[in-house]
């Protein structure tokens, strides 16, 4: 499943930054996340629900942050799994400041599903990605108006 | 929680305890062995499952035992009447409408709604109306003549 | 495949459905069940408690009241699409219906469990928007009417809270002289909309165009619409379907693909109303 | 012999219990003390076992046993076997990785789908609901999926054991360097690169087994959904649980189609037999749907470049073909024989080509396995062929029909004409290939319908018409050439004829129909042949205590060759009435002829029925001296020769323009299917081969992503053929019989299935031509509507 996005939030590039490395943030922003727990350097145990349509499951795992270039770029690993099938996400994050208030963040992964989800969720997969990018930029706008 | 239902099936009534979550074909299957009720998938595709709730077509494997309480359940095994077979058993029969046979009971459950509410369908509506069934032997074209057979004798028996 | 264990309880009330939502940790309303029980046998969703709402009476009756059509929440597709009073005013929604799955599927599901649902690729939402259909929901804080364009909100989503209960689906019948139409093209196993599209053309030019299957979730095409009750030919006004949307894609049909069968289903049915 | 029954149209007798109900399938079964089996399987194509949890599982409630890899490895059990070799061209032996029933901790993954543990319980509810508190541990890893980027270097590895992915690597026909300037100096050569998409059988009965050991006896039963209960017992107990055959029965009740899937020996079997024995209870295990998807058997699934050279008359002057197989990530019982001894030996098709090369390489990829499916490697042969032949008439301005009538072989029936031995290894038996494409065109309406495609290429529904005429080799087969081409075990079949002393018949076969019809089809010749009505006769088969042996029924061998064995035995029960005869009637048993049920003295009105015979052998008061009372008889037939089945298929689809939706609307199919016993369930399995082809053709294909996850894993989007897809289908045959096989019969199982595929795609690629879209070459099956809108749109 593709995962790519892009927005223009309205925050300097400095707060977004922030925001994304900050865990609570990030445990808001990131759709589905319910709680997120630090478990070492950039290393953190995830716990998230997703209720989409006809789905609604329970999933755990690992969320990892890799590649970090303040204050531009960094790779977000996510692996979550759940007994109907895991989800393995790795997605670059890019950050450009388009002017002193407004910053262009763009992301870009495939996240690979397996198992029943894999198997059965193909007709509607496009629409998940598109829902959670959807809410990951609301979130986060939410999160910076906030 | 296992909860009482009393359901009708083939004419006789039956009482009995069931966990909310049994399907009804389950029921049908392994509590009352009416094993003529086949499953042959988990996504309501196949047809294999279909018996009669209050008259009309329905997929077993999509309903629970629980909202089955108090209906009136047809499935293949009451179809004929005694030792008499219903025309599109006899129609299957003479046809050639069946190779495995593990879908017949639900494609005959399927054509006996059609039937019902379309008595000399053309071929096309004969399709069309078996749309929610597989069959992976007969290429379809031998059903589509056991309908019609039975259509036809069915409508002889109504005229005479 | 078996679900879950879950509790079950038949409502004989909305009344007594909205109650027993209140008071569940997690329940979920059963209508036909031809969304929910799959979802439950795959182990893709696991609520504490059902609530089945088809028994309610209330709930069920196709009728004609001062110049709107009402349809009943727990009225199945089959029953829908055999309506009298349904093909009589609004005969693209009988034709809709009937498109709908299977017959086993449409003598057992419900239009109110299918809109409750949302399900992107799903007949009934667009066929409620091209017919500008309302949609009577009752809660814990009593009943509102919303449009179906309020009431679609994304993708599996709706305005519906997790205690609330669609009773009835309302929709103007349309004056005289007004056509409609419903253009599907299948997914060949699934038979959910590649691509369903809704057109009602009243005498005046106005025009409602919609779509399933195209989107994250159904929706009225405003440029098509406009195009066409200004007159535009079906060409022309179906070459702006589906811009500015996000298209789905999946491996039978990609988001290209998709676009331009939008187009054309748009063509064909404006063509059939005009 | 009287044919009262033989070439008519009898009505099964086996429906009776199939549309009442009372049809029984494995799952219909409840042993007594009967547990429930659900097998936890991987959601990953590649990946480490690290750890196994179990602990939470085995406390639930309702538990009864939890297994692991671990367990069955500690009681030294194998994996199930292949049950064909295939060697390397060098002469290497093919690899041959174990598959283990279950996955042990430690053990690597090789699709999802492999089983990792079994969880029985004292219900299904019990048995689904403890499994997800197995916890796994998995450390996953890249996954290769398609064979041709398998055997690439640094492609993820599936066995340690198969460098490169390479399973084996095989050749057949003409040396290559002759092929090699056969086509050089060929006047036209018409290349295709193509893919023969990988297939899901999906008979409607999902696969179920049920493992009962009884302490008492020391002994087991299975019963399983089979084609072939006698070579489950061999390789289960021979190779994989190490018990002895005599204390194993297998029983393969009804069985609701199987296309090939249920030829194989699945580890699930296995699994619950051993399991029974662990808990000494019977171990039910039922396949669901989703699961079936990622542990049945898949087919086809080749990666192809295929060249076919041409003179400046259009004769065929060579045929090159370079091939990568996939065979998934274990060896399946057929898998090594599906694309070698049954592809590559029917590449000759009915042409005269001269010179014929197949290069093969055949994979392992991190996927289910691949083996037989309904026509086995002849209908990838079949599309390869009649893909070039269309492409090659349209690209050398020949009409497809003349340019296959020029290159036919020539008539030969086996007897005044011998038979023809092809470049590929193979000796077809008899054939008339002109004569079936001359009806099909004659049906077709050949000239009107290229007017018609005409006008409609002016329209936005173009028309087209596919041809395609096939040869296959069926009647699988003669067992020392098929022991020569590697098959571990022989291929005859078994036919065991008892009169009972009142004359009535109980026969007992080897075949094991799985909707095919043997109680009818097998009580019409018993009948005739013994001159009795149609319901003194009872088939007997799938099951081992009651039938002597068997091969099963799989390659349309049934009638071929179990049908055979029936009459062998057939024969020895009229010699032997003969010589009860001769004795009861005072004449010589030469002097006797036996027909319509009595045997006669010539010339006289003496006479004596055949259930006096009967009588008679089982009281034998009055009886020839040093005669054997009784009258049973049983045979292993072991035929000479496959037999070739042939015929032409011709598709007329109509093409949407704007949406590239592909409508079949005729279809034709002339079969030789040699002589018929029964004609309505000959065209009846026409028919149903043909849907099965046209799926393929336009509907129907497995979808891997890169990870190996099969994303159309349910009836939702994996599509197979409906009522409405399909027309009513126009046939029609000929019958060169067999000459050399007792009832002169080739096999009709898969004939539908080889010869419609190619039809349909050239008929979809000639209505692209009609309307201007040039010779379109390198589309995919299935040929889905936006495939098609691409073609016309690139």
């Amino acid at each position: 499943m593709q995962l790519t996005g892009s927005h223009t939030l309205a925050a300097p590039i400095e707060k977004v930054w922030q925001m994304l490395m900050d865990t609570d943030i990030l445990a808001k922003i990131v759709p589905g996340v319910s709680r997120l727990e630090k478990t070492g350097e950039n290393q953190f145990e995830a716990i998230s629900e997703i209720k989409l349509g006809p789905v609604s499951g329970k999933f755990s795992g690992g969320l990892t942050l890799s590649d970090i270039i303040a204050p531009s770029t960094f790779t977000l690993n996510v692996s979550q799994n759940s007994k109907i099938g895991n989800a393995d996400a790795s997605i670059k994050i890019n950050l450009v400041a388009v002017d002193a208030q407004q910053t262009e963040i763009s992301f870009d992964g495939d996240a690979k599903l397996s198992g029943l989800l894999a198997r059965t969720g193909q007709r509607v997969l496009s629409g998940v990605a598109n829902t959670l990018t959807k809410q990951f930029f609301s979130n986060f706008e939410e999160e910076i108006a906030s | 929680m296992e909860i009482k239902i009393s359901v009708n099936v083939n004419g006789k009534d039956y009482v009995r305890e069931v966990e909310p979550r049994t399907l009804l074909v389950h029921f049908l299957r392994d509590t009352l062995r009416l094993t003529g009720t086949h499953i042959g998938c988990d996504t309501s595709s196949c047809g294999a499952c279909t018996i009669h709730v209050d008259g009309v077509a329905v997929k077993s494997c999509t309903m629970l035992a629980v909202q089955a309480d108090g209906c009136t359940v047809t499935t293949i095994e009451g179809l004929a009447q005694g030792a008499e077979l219903h025309p599109l058993q006899e129609g299957f029969k003479e046809c050639h409408g069946l190779q495995c046979g593990f879908c017949t009971p639900g494609m005959i459950m399927t054509a006996a709604d059609l039937l019902a509410k379309n008595p000399s369908p053309s071929e096309s509506e004969i399709r069309h109306g078996l749309e929610g069934n597989f069959c992976r032997c007969t290429g379809y074209h031998n059903i589509v003549k056991a309908v019609q057979y039975a259509a036809e004798k069915m409508s002889n028996e109504v005229s005479a | 495949m078996i679900p879950h264990s879950f509790d079950y309880k038949r409502a004989s009330s909305v009344e007594e459905a909205i109650e027993i939502l209140q008071n569940g940790s997690y329940a979920k309303v059963l209508g036909g069940g031809h969304s929910l029980v799959p979802a439950l046998k795959l182990r893709l969703n696991a609520p504490d408690t059902l609530v089945d709402v088809t028994r309610i009476e209330s709930l069920k009756g196709i009728g004609i009241e001062d110049g709107t059509l009402v349809i009943g929440a727990a009225n199945t597709h089959h029953e829908i699409a055999t309506s009298a009073d349904v093909q009589n005013t609004l005969s693209f929604l009988a034709k809709g219906a009937s498109a709908i799955g299977d017959v086993q599927v449409r003598n057992k599901g419900t239009i109110g469990g299918s809109i409750a649902h949302a399900d992107p690729s799903a007949d009934w939402p667009a066929l409620l928007l091209a017919a500008d259909a309302s949609i009577v929901i009752q809660g814990a804080d009593g009943t509102k009417t919303v449009s179906a364009q309020d009431f679609f909100t994304g993708f599996f989503s709706t305005i519906l809270e997790e205690t609330d209960i669609i009773t009835q689906i309302r929709i103007p019948i349309p004056p005289e002289g007004t056509k409609s139409t419903y253009q599907k093209f299948v997914q060949p196993a699934s038979r959910f909309a590649i691509v369903g599209c809704a057109a009602v053309k009243e005498p005046s030019g106005a025009t409602r165009v919609a779509f399933a299957g195209v989107s994250d979730y159904a929706f009225r095409d405003e440029a098509v619409e406009s195009a066409s009750s200004s007159g535009a030919s079906a060409e022309e006004a179906a070459s702006k379907a589906a811009e500015g949307v996000s298209i789905m894609s999946d491996h039978y049909a990609s988001e290209d693909y998709r676009k331009h069968l939008a187009k054309v289903y748009a063509r064909r049915a404006l063509v059939e109303v005009s | 012999m009287s044919n009262k029954y033989i070439g008519k149209a009898v009505k099964r007798v086996e429906d009776k219990r199939f549309i009442t109900g009372k049809g029984k399938y494995t799952d219909d079964m409840i042993l007594p003390g009967q547990t429930y089996a659900y097998i936890i399987r991987s959601p990953y194509a590649h990946a480490k076992v690290n750890s196994i949890d179990i602990s939470h599982a085995l406390s639930a409630e309702g538990v009864v046993a939890v297994f692991t890899g671990d367990d069955i490895a500690q009681s030294g059990i194998n994996g199930v076997p292949a049950g064909w070799q295939v060697n390397f061209k060098n002469g290497d032996i093919m690899k041959e990785p174990p598959h283990p029933l279950l996955v042990g901790t430690g053990s690597t993954v090789k699709h999802v789908g492999d089983a990792v543990a079994v969880v029985i319980a004292e219900s299904k509810e019990i048995a689904a609901d403890a499994a997800e508190m197995v916890e796994i541990d998995y450390e996953v890893f890249d996954a290769v999926v398609n064979p041709a980027d398998a055997v690439k270097e640094g492609a993820p590895l599936v066995h340690e054991a198969a460098p490169n992915n390479i399973a084996f690597d095989w050749e057949i026909g003409n040396p290559k360097a002759e092929v090699d300037e056969a086509i050089a100096n060929s006047h036209h050569v018409t290349s295709l690169e193509f893919v023969n998409q990988r297939m899901i059988p999906n008979p409607i009965e999902p696969r179920s087994a049920i493992g009962l050991y009884e302490p008492s006896t020391d002994r087991y039963t299975l019963y399983t959904s089979t084609q072939n209960p006698h070579l489950i017992r061999l390789l289960m107990c021979a190779f994989v649980l190490g018990i002895p055959e005599h204390k194993v029965r297998v029983v393969g009740p009804d069985v609701g189609g199987g296309f090939g899937s249920k030829i194989f020996h699945y580890t699930e079997e296995a699994l619950v037999t051993w399991c029974s024995k662990q808990i000494e209870r019977p171990v039910k295990w039922t396949s669901e749907r989703s699961e079936a998807f990622i542990t049945d058997a898949h087919g086809r699934d080749h990666v192809t470049h295929a060249e076919m050279g041409f003179d400046k008359e259009g004769n065929v002057t060579a045929l090159r073909i370079k091939t990568f197989a996939n065979l998934g990530a274990y060896l399946s019982t057929f898998a090594p024989a599906v694309p070698t001894y049954l592809h590559g030996t029917l590449l000759q098709g009915l042409y005269t080509t001269p010179k014929i090369h197949l290069d093969m390489t055949c994979a392992f990829t991190h996927t289910n396995a691949v083996d037989a499916y309904r026509g086995a490697g002849r209908p990838e042969a079949t599309y390869l062929l009649e893909r070039l032949m269309d492409l090659a008439a349209h690209e050398m301005g020949i009409d497809p029909v003349e340019l296959r009538m020029k290159n036919f072989i020539p008539p030969f029936d086996g007897v005044n004409q011998p038979g023809y031995q092809t470049q590929v290894a193979l000796q077809y038996d008899s054939g008339n290939y002109q004569e079936v494409l001359k009806r099909g065109v004659a049906m077709l309406g050949y000239e009107e319908f290229r007017k018609a495609q005409a006008e409609a290429a002016q329209s936005n529904k173009l028309l087209g018409v596919g041809f395609s005429t096939y040869v296959e080799a069926c009647g699988i087969a003669p067992s020392a050439v098929v022991g020569a081409l590697g098959a571990r075990a022989g291929l005859y079949e078994v036919g065991q004829v008892r009169v009972q002393p009142t004359g009535k018949v109980s026969v007992y076969t080897g075949a094991h129909s799985h909707g095919q019809g043997h109680e009818t089809t097998f009580a019409q010749v018993v009948a005739d042949k013994l001159g009795i009505p149609l319901e003194d006769v009872e088939i007997h088969h799938g099951d081992t205590e009651t039938v002597a042996f068997g091969m099963g029924t799989y390659g349309s061998r049934s009638l071929a060759v179990g049908g055979s064995a029936i009459v062998k035995s057939l024969e020895k029960i009229i010699e032997k009435g003969a010589k009860i005869a001769a004795h009861k009637l005072e004449a010589n048993v030469d002097d006797l002829t036996f027909a319509d049920g009595k045997y006669t003295v010539n010339g006289t009105d003496k006479s004596v029925a055949f259930g006096d015979i009967a009588l008679t052998a089982y009281i034998p008061h009055n009886y020839p001296a040093g005669l054997e009372p009784g009258l049973d008889f049983s045979s292993f037939y072991d035929p000479a020769n496959f037999t070739y089945p042939f015929g032409c298929h011709i598709a007329v689809v109509e093409v949407d323009k704007e949406t590239g939706k592909v409508s079949l609307k005729r279809f034709i199919a002339v079969d030789d299917v040699g002589n018929v016993i029964n004609p309505m369930i000959v065209d009846g399995q026409i028919h149903g081969g043909l849907a099965q082809g046209i799926g393929q053709a336009l509907l129907e294909g497995a979808i891997f992503d890169e990870n190996g996850q099969l994303i159309n894993g349910s009836y939702m989007d994996y599509c197979m053929p409906r009522a409405d897809d399909l027309p009513m289908f126009e046939l029609d045959r000929t019958e060169t019989p067999c000459p050399h096989n007792p009832l002169g019969v080739k096999g009709a199982g898969e004939a539908g299935c080889i010869g419609s595929t190619p039809a349909v795609v050239n008929a979809v690629l000639d209505a692209l031509w009609s309307g201007g879209f040039g010779h379109v070459k390198d589309i995919l099956m299935p040929t889905t509507p936006e495939r098609v809108w691409r073609a016309m749109n690139s």
